[in-house]
């Protein structure tokens, strides 16, 4: 009983991580891929804080009478992180959109497709 | 969280995958206050909620909003994902109780940073002394990266010539007006309280939640809350292009240079105490002028980046004739 | 009385969240991040008196204005999204029977 | 004195949570997007505005009350132009309203209708 309670945090970050994944895996559409990293990010994000967070503790902003302050190191670990995600997904964004204008389309497959259907001809050409 | 997390990989409707992805923002948020981390949470509202929201939109706008159904089978993934998932509960099992004390975590560099830091740096939020004086070229290299990321998204997506029609955007402004009347004067008395509040939070950083980083976000969405009522070229007058772009350079220079006036005064690189006679006092100009330079870069790489995607929505849009 | 109502915000944003993910017009799920957003800044203001620790309001400040930036994003692109799509949000839009 | 401030301040906070409950039936159970946002929109700022007054009384700190104020200013100026947009946009797009349906289906419309007002 104790070892749910103390761990089912971890788990559920856990679920959500397989959740990102599952989605950056089996889905076609790059947007939604996105999704799934932002969904996988976040819960590394998750998994940092629960891992910083100590029972009976408060923020980590000092004060008068206070003795238990929660771990400051993960948050600004993941402070940073947060803004850095943000930028690293306006650039697949970014590049996203000039896939769409490349090749029309923002499903994996028929990107393949279209790149083997390009490779095809460009032998064509050749021979 | 795992519910909407299910619910996004289930909707096949891209527009209310990325509200869902909004919602998820704001629930993980409430969970870092939750979890005693207001600084995290502050940057998580501003950031995951309201930014990614919106350039995500503004994709999906651009990209067309419906998946196709998936033509290969999902059973490998969904394999790979449950053993993956199964090994890391192995895992687990091996970590310490969720909010026990004498985690491995709690006794390393933590104590010295939580007791420390008021006698060292003088500044009650242990979060920021962390985060400007402790671990400054980290904080250092982040912001790098951010400068990158946004002349990145430039690169990729800059209009070079001007669209050719520009009367058709205009027009399209227009009509945008005369919709949100009402809109617009709401926003234009907010705007100034949004910036002073955003300025309160990068001098406030010190002593409650916030800093540079959430700063600057909230300083850019006020910028991008005028550039999405009153058009583009009218947000452009406020704020150039070159002005913007500028301003990022400067943030991470004046972040470098103080590294830099700190060797000269013969400490180390981004050693703040020797940048006055009393060290404390030198801690605290340097956290300031360093947060200054992290707002900067934050808040116009923000722009830069908003900009340059509605920039390409416009063109777009001018180039086809029909609004995308 | 302040986990009494801490409660009932949590019921009712569990609700905006049903609403949202089976919302069958756009507005809709719009209206109910709206609404779920106004009520994370309730959320954490009661938060922040349960901790013991008031000070924390700028955060509930910060997230009553960027909801209000991101709803009026989401209108100003849906406009945008019904000029042209306005076969499939036809569809979309109908009501639920 | 004591006493009557942390009545007062329960008192309010029990509204407040009830309309959001209310609020949150509402938007589920309403018939169509216009109903739906009624419900929403209204319980919404008169909630928050409960709510924060309960916090008000509960707290004698000045900084925190001036807080609570800001964020309350900001709730009564902020939500009802968001209704607003939402509703004129939602109108322009032609979103039908809820006028000339069937009977039957007016009559399970306002079934649910009664039912949550009742609740």
């Amino acid at each position: 009983m104790t070892m749910i309670l103390g761990l089912y945090n971890y788990w559920v970050v856990i679920v959500l991580m397989m959740i990102g994944f599952y989605i950056i895996i089996a889905h076609g559409h790059l947007i939604k891929k996105i999704v799934g990293l932002n969904i996988f990010q976040t819960s590394v994000f998750i998994f940092y804080i629960s891992v910083g967070k100590v029972e009976g503790a408060t923020a980590p902003i000092w004060q008068e009478g206070i003795i238990l302050y929660s771990n400051p190191l993960p948050h600004v670990l993941i402070l940073t992180a947060i803004v850095v995600g943000i930028a690293t997904t306006a650039l697949g964004l970014a590049l996203i959109i000039r896939i769409k204008e490349a090749y029309g389309s923002v499903d994996e497959d028929e990107i393949q497709t279209m790149d083997n259907q390009a490779m095809v001809n460009q032998d064509k050409e050749h021979q | 969280m795992v519910g909407i997390a299910l619910a996004v990989n289930q909707i096949k409707d891209m527009f209310a995958v990325v509200m869902l992805a909004g919602i998820y923002g704001l629930v993980s948020a409430s969970f870092f206050v939750a979890m005693d981390a207001v600084d995290v949470a502050f940057t998580e509202a501003s950031v995951g909620a309201g930014i990614s929201t919106l350039l995500m939109l503004t994709t999906v706008a651009m990209t067309g909003r419906t998946e196709h159904e998936a033509s290969h089978k999902p059973l490998l993934a969904l394999i790979v994902v449950a053993i993956t998932g199964g090994l890391l509960i192995y895992g687990t099992f091996d970590m310490p109780y969720f909010g026990s004390a004498d985690a491995a975590v709690h006794n390393h560099v933590a104590p010295r940073y939580i007791y420390d830091s008021m006698k060292e740096i003088g500044v009650p939020n242990m979060v920021t002394s962390v985060l400007a004086s402790y671990r400054g070229f980290d904080t250092f290299g982040e912001v790098t990266v951010i400068f990158t990321a946004g002349i990145g998204v430039l690169a990729l997506l800059s209009v070079v010539q001007r669209p050719k029609n520009d009367a058709a955007i205009e027009a399209i402004n227009d009509s945008m007006h005369e919709k949100h009347l009402i809109l617009r004067v709401a926003i234009k008395t907010m705007i100034p309280f949004i910036l002073l509040y955003a300025f309160y939070v990068q001098f406030h950083g010190d002593y409650g939640p916030g800093g540079g980083f959430q700063a600057g976000v909230i300083f850019a969405a006020a910028i991008i809350m005028y550039a999405m009522l009153f058009g583009l070229s009218a947000a452009r007058r406020v704020i150039t292009q070159p002005a913007v772009q500028l301003l990022s350079a400067l943030g991470v220079l004046v972040y470098g240079s103080v590294g830099v006036v700190s060797m000269l005064n013969g400490g180390s690189f981004l050693d703040y105490s020797v940048l006055t006679a009393d060290p404390i006092a030198g801690q605290h100009l340097g956290i300031l002028l360093i947060e200054l330079g992290v707002g900067l870069t934050v808040a116009s790489v923000m722009i830069i980046i908003f900009f340059s995607f509605s920039a390409r929505r416009e063109y777009q849009q001018a180039n086809k004739g029909e609004s995308l | 009385m302040v986990i009494a109502a801490t409660l009932a915000i949590l019921v009712a944003m569990i609700l905006a969240v049903i609403r949202a993910v089976v919302g069958p017009s756009l507005y809709d799920r719009i209206l109910a991040v709206n609404m779920f957003g106004t009520k994370t800044v309730l959320l954490i203001s009661l938060l922040g008196f349960m901790m013991g620790r008031p000070e924390f309001l700028d955060i509930a400040m910060v997230y009553a204005l960027i909801n209000f930036i991101s709803v009026i994003g989401v209108l100003r692109l849906s406009d945008a999204f019904n000029a042209k799509h306005n076969g499939q949000v036809a569809d979309l839009v109908k009501r639920d029977p | 004195m004591e006493g009557v401030l942390s009545l007062l301040s329960a008192f309010f906070l029990l509204i407040g949570s009830f309309l959001c409950l209310s609020g949150g039936v509402g938007i589920l159970r309403f018939p169509d997007f216009y109903t739906r946002m009624h419900a929403a929109g209204v319980t919404d700022t008169l909630a928050a505005t409960m709510i924060l007054i309960g916090l008000m009384l509960q707290n004698p700190e000045m900084l925190v009350i001036i807080k609570l104020i800001l964020i309350l200013l900001m709730t009564l100026f902020i939500s009802p132009a968001a209704s607003h947009a939402l509703g004129q946009a939602a109108a322009l797009n032609n979103l039908p309203p809820l006028v000339n349906v069937q009977i039957k289906d007016l009559e399970k419309g306002s079934a649910s209708g009664d039912k949550t007002s009742k609740s």
